[in-house]
């Protein structure tokens, strides 16, 4: 890897930086392009009077020049503060961490379970091409990779209903239940999301994979590899695999986009409070530092994940970056 | 949402060595089976989106039942949560979502074409801007950011064309940028610019049609990814309400609790609609893909061996 | 206490199962955040069952009923309210319950209703000071006679002192901050019926019988409100026994309820669909719909049973004032609904001359009668029935879809000027209270560019908005229907239906007292105090 | 018994489009231990395929039959299984294209250890050491084991394509084209470990290639390969001294010797594509001795002198190799690359120079790694030309020769003025260009032409001969109307020696071989009337059966047309035989520059002596003692001080490292204007 590397993760790391930076301005500007502002929604009380109206605007901060509240903002971030929410008038950053801890399990069970199982379809179906098999699971992942998440969710509901819980995170009602009940009760909310989360998402993964060995088995030093008389599992896992990981690493970091789209609909599906919904929610509530907190986080997730993949890639392929 | 469905490593090299027949495209479909039932799937919906105002039994703005009646002789897919006829309700909609699919796909093709193209010719200056703008909408969660830019405009269809078709650029940027950056470097556009030739010569009769079989296959994946980002805006109720696409046929029955009601024929049937389109295009454009990369031609890896013919081997000849 | 226990007691009679949890679903409405004073929805109906009010409305008589004030007079002039407090009552956290806190809880909104309280600054118009002679009194002084002081107090849920006090300090930053959860196992302290034990943000409430309540204990351990997304997933949770009962019920979903064996009940509900016309003089173009002739003609051509059958299957009623049906004696039964007729409707505009040019569109003024309706989507149904009906009139109907804070940004326009939109769909209604006086509100010319979405503004109207603020109930009433009438033919809003609130629950349970705001309403807090297991 | 037998091989091939090809048809070949055999003939003969065949890697689209014994064992019959336990410990084989032999993200060292420890000959501590001894044994320090294949060269990967080979210590070694594609020093370091290996280790080695002179100077037998047959093979000395079949002898002729002034002549047409059966013998479209019994009836393989030839002439003395010229030429009725002797010719008039470099120096700025921008490094320069003169004058050619990355294309490019960064002055017939406007030179353009290396490439598949002989009028804007063009195209076409013209106007570049790819790129560069034509690489890729065609095209244009050509080429023998000056290029700089005669018979700079002693000849005899440089040429960011060739320099001298010397008249040469820039001369 040596200097080479170094560099390379360097700029990545640069890039990123200003990824997110873009990320944060254009944000910031579009946000306030939405019509409508979070103070005449909260100013829909009875009897809400001008006065009411302008202390929101004060307190919120909204009745400055656009650019000071950019400055604010800004100044905010650098000090590590998202600001406070206008719904609920709680720092961002904790609703966000509800909202995320909500989310991660289930969208984390889903997306492991795509990936795994598109590593092995996608490997099976490469490995096998030609076969029945073959035939077969291409057919199947196709079919799943071309139905929209939110008719999934709503099929495996009808499908699944009375047998596992049909929305919601947990049940709220478990009064004096033990931690072992209370695990199992979450568990039990969180298999219809993930299955519908991993049955839309894995098709993807599997075809990347499909198509990523697929070229790597057409290339020369799986002859070599067949020529040393290795059998063909052995080249399967030690020569194929580790080089056709490279683009689907970095295909899987690029597809959090997908994946969160995934989310905002299965959540609605299964009324998951996860960050889908508190976006979601966010836009019509014109909750402008729940949005950009909310964005923020997503954007330096994906930055992340693809530094992530960055690094992957330049460990595994010495190439990078020489 | 794109990024899952480009071969991670086709590069202009490999179209190259595509033998450029004159319909490449057409031969390409017609060798594998599975491409020719995509592309008979979206003749299929073609047609019926083309000949939509000839054969829609009903109107899809009148009521000609009671709500969630069931299906009949008279409506074979019973009516939906007005009281319209469902039948005629998909085939409004496979309009509708068609050229959502294909205008948006057209502007995404229009924007990233030409980022992909300015990026990857000129590259310098221009490619490092254009490229972290492009990382923006990369980043950014799509369909979170079409909620918001679909909250600011009001939903008309062609607003939700040009929210979907301004976030699904992205990659055909990239793509377009990476084969014109390569092909920029094929020898016989170097000859061309040696010759004297300007930059709209090369791009215009070198460059672009030589990426254009792949920029086919990506056409027909863009489509499909239009039609999924407009059921799902649709499917929150961002988008047009007034249009009858599959994607609000989904929503009213979402909102009105078709399944509750047992009304099955309300969501099922846009489901395998949209569904069917969407695998259409992919199986067409994997096929285009797939046929341009010859790297897929081979398997070191075969699960089958070669054939051994008994001795006497026949000699063919006289 | 006798929270966590589901043992079933017999009352005396023997007949009343006691205990259990009834778990409630409802649709959408998230809630954010238990601090009163942030946010305008989602969690009265949460609030009223752990605030103590001195007052409370009666489902039966429809009037108020003595609550945590056993009793209480008024002065001569009108301007100085006692109540006499239940004596001996304790929050849950077993501090005592007092005048003390009520009075402490309005002296604190009066403080702060320029900035941290302001959204309950409504509930104290007038209000001067509230003190306390002895802990078991609290007195209110008025400036000036206030005609609903009874709905008033009701509306202000009294507040622990000890928790609040040492928040409302200085600019009262603080109250705003105040996250007033559930923490380490210890409810929000209470003085409600029931107290509130867990609190999952946007998700489900738990609310527990507070057994240091000074009034009637509940017969049931408590309740659940839990937070769906998705109807179906809802209804589906009810017949699969997740949950047992429903506040909210989608009109669609009825059928199949009823005969998979729920109780189904829909009854007059706070809930309106309006047809609002911009009403403003400052609007720009298209101003031939300022004529009420040209509305009258309009509301004509709107089949209201259709989009009641529609859009409501059948749930709902043709609509007229904008106070609804539930709101008792405020409603006014005097207004006639405009019945479906095109062809009156056509003689109408006929009369004004506004013919049919070729494309079959009327031309008003020089231009034809072709209109936007700002609408959300969920009322695209209803929109078009409408269109259809402006369609046989000769008006063309355009629908631009917008969500809620982007809705009302076009209707106000910039400036709050209401210059540009003509057609607003809405569902209106949103009324938490009983009492008239919010809805009356709505189209006085002091809340333009704040909650007016009909940029109606009228001196005459606004006047006698004033007045009936200040008048003893029998000529309020009077004042009130006056003012119906008055909005009923300007039509700033054409009611288009009233809908009911639709709730459903297991035959398990039985004695809910559903308000026509649903199951988990914010009318009174009977709701779940008879309810018991059947 | 031979070590390895083929007997009666045939391959099918199913074709996507339906149909088979018979590929190979009967193929029977033999190599004793301790045996050196060359598989000679051009590409499509199906080399590979035979190799691929005898390891037992064909892809399931193919079907076998014959015999493959190895030690009288039939590895055939055994199939996939049987074959997976001998490959790599028996037979070994170094692929065609070794730049992708390596998985390229294993260390070198482990992929040679991998078959070790899968056949069980060491594991381990002791697999480790193996590899170490064999990196040694190929030239490699053993440490680069460690490093990963992108960070080899060229020439290292060969070598350790050798070394992975011979892992399990196997008894036989295919070598598929070995050197091609490789710079002539690395290629003679190559064949020498090749050839000691068969020495030292016992191994009997079977090597493929398209360049007979290669095989003559190294193999003692060859077989001679034509459509998926063996034509002919036998001992080296006989192939060349009395060759029995017309297409050794045409391979010989095709092939320029840099020593033999003799004629050179391209073969005509191309090998066929076998998807349909030959009836009689399948080179007698192309032979020039074919009679009425080769169209009818294929030849047998028959023994004739020391080896075998399948020729209906029956081992009739069809003259020796180097004699073809004093003959009556082949046949020209298929003729396309038809050939043409080339009537020796150097010396012209010194007239004035077309074009004149002097002090021509390009660099190339690195890229600049962010960590060296954080570093504050400075930015890093590449000196790919460094003080480069040169002239051409009309009607001649001058040769620029040297080893890959020396900077030949640079010094093309700069010409042209294609690349930034040049300084120095470039007077176009007297007119100083260097300074030019963008307007002014696409003038320029049209007085100087530049033709490329890979026909294949240079090229756009969707254009047809045409549109791209078109396409220069277009930009400038000459030839009038369509008609007009059409005229000036087809004018070009002919020039470049495609008649008709008709016949290919219409095609697209895949229906073209590659020497008429390299036409139609020629034609395309002659239709503007250009005086000055810079070749670069004309000839690298093509096959050596067309090689000569195109050169001997080159040299009619200049004779005919007073053409200026400037041919940039790595291939010593196409300069000695076509160039009237020879300029000799190191790491940026003319190292040697003179006319072709004196360059070659009297070389001065020791880097062009031992350049000209590699050069394989076509006839066994001639094996002069070869002077194989060792390393490579140097990073051109570390120039060595003094005379930058000095560490590979076999006189070298200690003031060799102080003083860098220029360019001067070599003591005791002849010729006035031969240069060498060398301390020592
Ligand atoms: N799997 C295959 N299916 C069909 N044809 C094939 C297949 N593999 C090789 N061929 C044919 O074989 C020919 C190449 O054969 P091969 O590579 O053995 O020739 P070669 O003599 O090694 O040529 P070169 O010198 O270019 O390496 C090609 O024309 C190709 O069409
Ligand atoms: N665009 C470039 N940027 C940086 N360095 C370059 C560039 N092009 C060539 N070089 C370097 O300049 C040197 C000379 O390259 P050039 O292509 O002129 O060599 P060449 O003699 O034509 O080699 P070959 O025989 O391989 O074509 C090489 O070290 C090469 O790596
Ligand atoms: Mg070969
Ligand atoms: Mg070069």
């Amino acid at each position: 890897m040596g200097r080479g590397s170094g560099d390379y993760i360097v700029k990545r790391v640069a890039f990123g930086l200003v990824t997110v930076f873009v990320a944060v301005t254009v944000n910031f500007v579009l946000f306030r392009a939405l019509p409508g502002t979070a103070v005449s929604n909260l100013s829909q009380v009875p009897r809400a009077s001008p006065e009411l109206k302008a202390a929101l605007e004060k307190e919120f901060g909204l009745d400055r020049p656009k650019w000071q509240q950019y400055g604010l903002y800004l100044d905010q971030l650098v000090h590590g503060n998202l600001g406070i929410s206008y719904d609920n008038q709680r720092p961002v950053s904790e609703n966000l961490t509800g909202a995320v801890r909500n989310t991660v399990p289930m969208a984390a069970l889903g997306l492991v379970v795509a990936i795994a199982l598109g590593i092995l379809v996608g490997t099976l179906s490469a490995w096998r091409r030609g076969t029945r098999l073959e035939h077969l699971s291409s057919a199947i992942t196709v079919t799943l990779f071309s139905v929209p998440a939110q008719w999934v969710g709503l099929i495996l509901l009808i499908v699944f209903a009375g047998v596992l819980p049909s929305g919601g995170i947990r049940s709220p009602f478990l009064i004096g239940a033990t931690s072992w009940g209370r695990l199992t009760d979450e568990f039990r909310h969180m298999v219809l999301p993930s299955l519908t989360l991993a049955l839309t998402l894995y098709g993807g993964y599997a075809l990347v994979v499909r198509s990523a060995l697929l070229e790597t088995l057409g290339e020369d030093y799986m002859l070599t590899a067949r020529a040393k008389g290795l059998p063909p599992r052995t080249i399967l896992r030690t020569h194929a695999l580790r080089n056709a990981m490279l683009p689907t690493i970095t295909m899987i970091a690029l597809s959090a986009g997908r994946i969160v789209t995934g989310y905002i609909l299965v959540e609605t599906v299964f009324s998951w409070p996860g960050v889908g919904r508190a976006i979601y929610q966010a836009v019509l509530q014109r909750d402008y530092p729940m949005l950009q907190g909310a964005f923020l986080l997503l954007t330096v997730t994906v930055v992340l994940c693809n530094l992530a993949a960055d690094v992957a890639y330049a460990r595994l392929d010495p190439r990078v970056g020489g | 949402m794109t990024d899952l469905l480009q071969s991670p490593g086709l590069t202009a090299d490999d179209l190259l060595q595509a033998p450029p027949g004159r319909h490449p495209l057409r031969r390409i479909v017609r060798r594998r089976p599975s491409a020719a039932f995509g592309a008979l799937l979206l003749l299929l919906f073609v047609m019926l989106a083309v000949l939509a105002p000839l054969i829609t039994p009903h109107g899809v703005n009148h009521r000609v039942g009671g709500v969630y009646e069931a299906p009949s002789r008279r409506h074979w897919l019973g009516l939906d949560d007005a009281g319209i006829d469902v039948v005629s309700l998909l085939i409004e909609g496979s309009r509708i979502s068609l050229l959502i699919g294909v205008a948006a796909m057209t502007v995404s093709m229009v924007v990233g074409g030409g980022v992909g193209l300015l990026a990857g010719y000129f590259g310098g200056a221009a490619d490092a801007v254009l490229m972290r703008v492009t990382d923006y909408f990369l980043v950014v969660p799509a369909l979170p950011l079409m909620i918001v830019i679909a909250a600011i405009w009001k939903p008309s269809t062609a607003h939700i064309v040009l929210v979907i078709g301004l976030l699904l650029w992205t990659w055909t940027a990239r793509i377009i940028r990476a084969q014109v950056k390569s092909v920029r470097e094929r020898v016989y556009v170097k000859r061309a610019r040696a010759m004297g030739a300007g930059h709209g010569r090369i791009i215009f009769r070198h460059v672009l049609p030589q990426i254009a079989p792949l920029l086919s296959a990506n056409v027909v994946l863009t489509v499909a990814y239009a039609i999924f980002y407009e059921t799902a805006l649709s499917f929150l109720g961002l988008g047009d309400p007034t249009s009858s696409s599959w994607g609000t046929m989904l929503r009213h029955a979402f909102e009105r609790t078709a399944i509750s009601s047992g009304a099955w024929w309300a969501v099922v049937p846009p489901g395998v609609c949209i569904s069917l389109v969407v695998m259409g295009c992919y199986l067409v454009g994997q096929a285009i893909e797939d046929g341009l990369n010859p790297r897929l031609r081979i398997s070191h890896l075969s699960p089958r061996s070669f054939r051994l013919k008994e001795l006497p081997a026949e000699r063919p000849g006289p | 206490g006798g929270g966590k226990s589901t043992a079933k007691k017999a009352t005396p009679d023997g007949t009343v199962k006691q205990g259990g949890v009834v778990k409630v679903g409802i649709s959408g409405a998230p809630f954010a955040s238990l601090n009163k004073f942030i946010g305008p929805i989602g969690i009265y109906p949460a609030l009223i069952q752990i605030y103590p009010a001195l007052v409370q409305l009666d489902p039966k008589s429809l009037d108020y009923r003595p609550d945590f004030a056993s009793r209480w007079e008024t002065s001569a002039d009108g301007t100085t309210w006692t109540f006499h407090t239940v004596p001996g009552a304790k929050w849950s956290d077993g501090q005592p319950l007092t005048a003390e806190d009520a009075a402490f809880t309005f002296n604190m909104i009066v403080q702060f209703q320029k900035s941290a309280t302001a959204n309950y600054a409504f509930a104290v118009a007038k209000l001067q000071t509230a003190d306390t002679p002895d802990p078991n009194t609290v007195v209110l002084h008025y400036g000036s006679p206030v005609s609903n002081v009874l709905a008033q107090v009701q509306t202000l849920g009294i507040l622990p002192k000890h928790v609040w006090e040492p928040l409302a300090m200085g600019d009262g930053a603080a109250i705003k901050a105040f996250p007033n959860v559930p923490e380490n196992g210890q409810p929000v302290v209470s003085g409600g019926p029931f107290m509130i034990t867990d609190f999952k943000k946007d998700d489900s409430l738990l609310f527990l019988r507070n057994p240091n309540y000074y009034g009637q204990k509940a017969l049931i351990d408590g309740f659940g409100v839990k937070s769906y997304s998705n109807q179906d997933a809802m209804v589906s949770a009810l017949k699969s026994g997740e949950i047992d009962a429903i506040s909210g019920v989608a009109p669609t979903a009825v059928d199949s309820l009823k005969s998979a064996g729920f109780t189904v009940s829909a009854i007059p509900g706070f809930f309106r669909s309006d047809l609002i016309v911009n009403s403003s003089q400052n609007k720009a173009k298209n101003r031939e719909l300022l004529d009420p002739k040209v509305r009258e003609a309009l509301e004509y051509a709107i089949d209201r049973k259709e989009i009641a059958q529609v859009v409501s299957l059948g749930f709902a009623q043709p609509g007229d004032s904008i106070i609804t049906p539930p709101s008792g004696k405020w409603h006014n039964p005097n207004l006639k609904v405009a019945g479906f007729d095109v062809t009156k409707a056509n003689q109408l505009l006929d009369d004004l001359g506004y013919r049919r040019g070729a494309d079959g569109i009327r031309v008003a003024d020089g231009h034809p009668m072709s209109y936007e309706v700002i609408l959300q989507p969920t009322l695209d149904r209803a929109f078009q029935i409408i269109q259809a009906g402006f369609d046989k009139l000769g008006v063309k109907v355009t629908p631009r879809a917008l969500d809620g804070a982007a809705a009302f940004q076009a209707q106000k326009g910039p400036d709050n000027k209401y210059a540009d939109f003509d057609f607003a769909l809405s569902a209106g209604g949103g009324t938490p209270q009983f009492d008239p006086d919010f809805p009356l509100s709505t189209p006085t010319c002091r809340v333009l560019g704040i909650y007016n979405t009909t940029g109606y503004c009228n001196p005459e109207y606004d006047k006698l908005y004033q007045q009936q603020s200040a008048l003893p109930e029998t000529q309020r009433l009077q004042a009130v229907y006056q003012m119906e009438e008055m909005l009923y033919n300007a039509r700033p809003v054409i009611v288009l239906t009233y809908n009911n609130a639709i709730d459903a629950w297991s035959n398990k349970w039985t004695g809910f007292v559903p308000s026509g705001r649903g199951l988990f309403g914010q009318i009174w807090i009977d709701t779940f105090l008879q309810a018991h297991q059947s | 018994m031979s070590l390895l037998q083929v007997r009666d091989l045939h391959v099918w091939f199913d074709l996507e489009q339906g149909g088979q090809l018979h590929a190979v048809q009967g193929l029977s070949l033999d190599l004793d231990q301790r045996e050196l055999v060359g598989l000679v003939g051009e590409s499509g003969c199906r080399k590979t395929t035979t190799m691929l065949t005898i390891m037992g890697l064909l892809p399931p689209s193919a079907t076998v039959s014959g015999r493959v014994l190895f030690d009288g064992k039939d590895l055939l019959a055994g199939g996939e299984r049987g074959f997976r336990s001998q490959r790599w410990k028996d037979i070994a084989i170094v692929f065609q294209g070794s730049m992708n032999a390596f998985n390229p993200v294993q260390t070198v060292g482990k992929q040679i250890a991998e078959p070790m420890e899968r056949h069980g000959t060491a594991t381990g501590r002791a697999a480790t050491r193996r590899t170490a001894e064999l990196l040694e044994l190929v030239g490699i320090p053993a440490s680069a084991g460690e490093r990963y294949p992108h960070q080899f060269s060229g020439g290292m990967r060969q070598r350790a394509a050798i070394a992975m080979a011979l892992a399990c210590a196997p008894k036989v070694l295919l070598a598929d084209e070995p050197t091609t594609a490789l710079d002539v020093m690395i290629q003679a370091q190559i064949v020498d470990l090749l050839v000691a290996l068969t020495r030292e280790v016992g191994l009997s080695l079977l090597m493929v290639t398209h360049d007979l002179p290669l095989v003559a100077q190294t193999c003692q037998r060859a077989a001679v390969m034509y459509a998926g047959q063996i034509v002919e093979s036998g001992p080296v000395q006989d192939l060349y001294n009395s060759p029995r079949h017309p297409y050794t002898r045409l391979l010989f002729a095709a092939s320029p010797s840099i020593h033999h002034q003799g004629a050179v002549a391209s073969i005509p047409g191309s090998p066929p594509a076998l998807d349909r059966p030959v009836r009689g013998c399948a080179f007698e479209p192309r032979c020039d001795r074919a009679f009425a019994l080769c169209r009818e009836e294929p030849p047998l393989l028959l023994s004739v002198g020391a080896g075998v030839a399948a020729c209906h002439l029956n081992g009739d003395d069809i003259g020796d190799a180097s004699a073809v010229a004093s003959r009556p030429g082949p046949a020209t009725t298929v003729s396309r690359d038809q050939p043409v002797t080339l009537p020796l010719d150097t010396g012209t008039d010194p007239i004035a120079p077309l074009i004149e470099v002097r002090g021509l120096t390009v660099d190339y700025s690195s890229h600049q790694g962010l960590s060296r921008i954080l570093r504050r490094e400075p930015r890093r320069y590449l000196r790919a030309v460094d003080g480069v003169s040169l002239t051409v004058r009309k009607g001649q050619i001058v040769a620029l020769i040297g080893e890959s990355g020396c900077g030949k294309t640079t010094t093309a490019l700069a010409l042209l003025r294609m690349i930034e960064g040049a300084s120095g002055s470039i007077l176009l017939k007297g007119q100083d260009i260097s300074l030019l406007s963008h307007r002014a030179l696409k003038a320029l353009r049209r007085h100087v032409q530049l033709t490329y290396q890979d026909p294949y490439e240079s090229l756009d598949p969707r254009f047809r001969v045409r549109d791209t002989v078109e396409e220069p009028l277009l930009v400038h804007r000459v030839g009038g109307m369509r008609a007009q063009r059409l005229e000036l195209v087809s004018e070009a076409l002919v020039r470049a020696g495609l008649t008709p013209p008709d016949l290919y106007l219409n095609r697209y570049p895949h229906q073209l071989s590659g020497g008429e790819r390299q036409r139609v790129a020629i034609a395309a560069s002659l239709v503007l009337g250009p005086e000055l034509l810079i070749a670069d690489e004309p000839v690298s890729m093509l096959d050596v059966s067309v090689r000569a065609g195109i050169l001997m095209l080159l040299n009619d244009l200049r004779l005919r047309n007073d053409l200026g050509i400037l041919i940039i080429t790595h291939d010593l023998s196409t300069a000695a035989r076509f160039a009237d000056r020879i300029a000799v290029m190191y790491l940026g700089r003319i190292v040697e520059e003179g006319s072709a005669v004196d360059v070659v018979n009297d070389p001065r700079h020791p880097y062009t002596r031992a350049l000209l002693s590699v050069v394989p000849r076509a006839d066994p005899s001639d094996r002069p003692n070869r002077q194989i440089l060792v390393g490579e040429t140097p990073d051109p960011f570390a120039i060595p001080s003094g005379c930058r060739f000095h560490p590979r320099c076999p006189v070298a001298e200690t003031r060799c490292t102080e003083t860098d010397p220029a360019l001067h008249r070599p003591a005791g040469s002849v010729s006035a204007d031969h240069q060498a820039a060398c301390l020592l001369v």
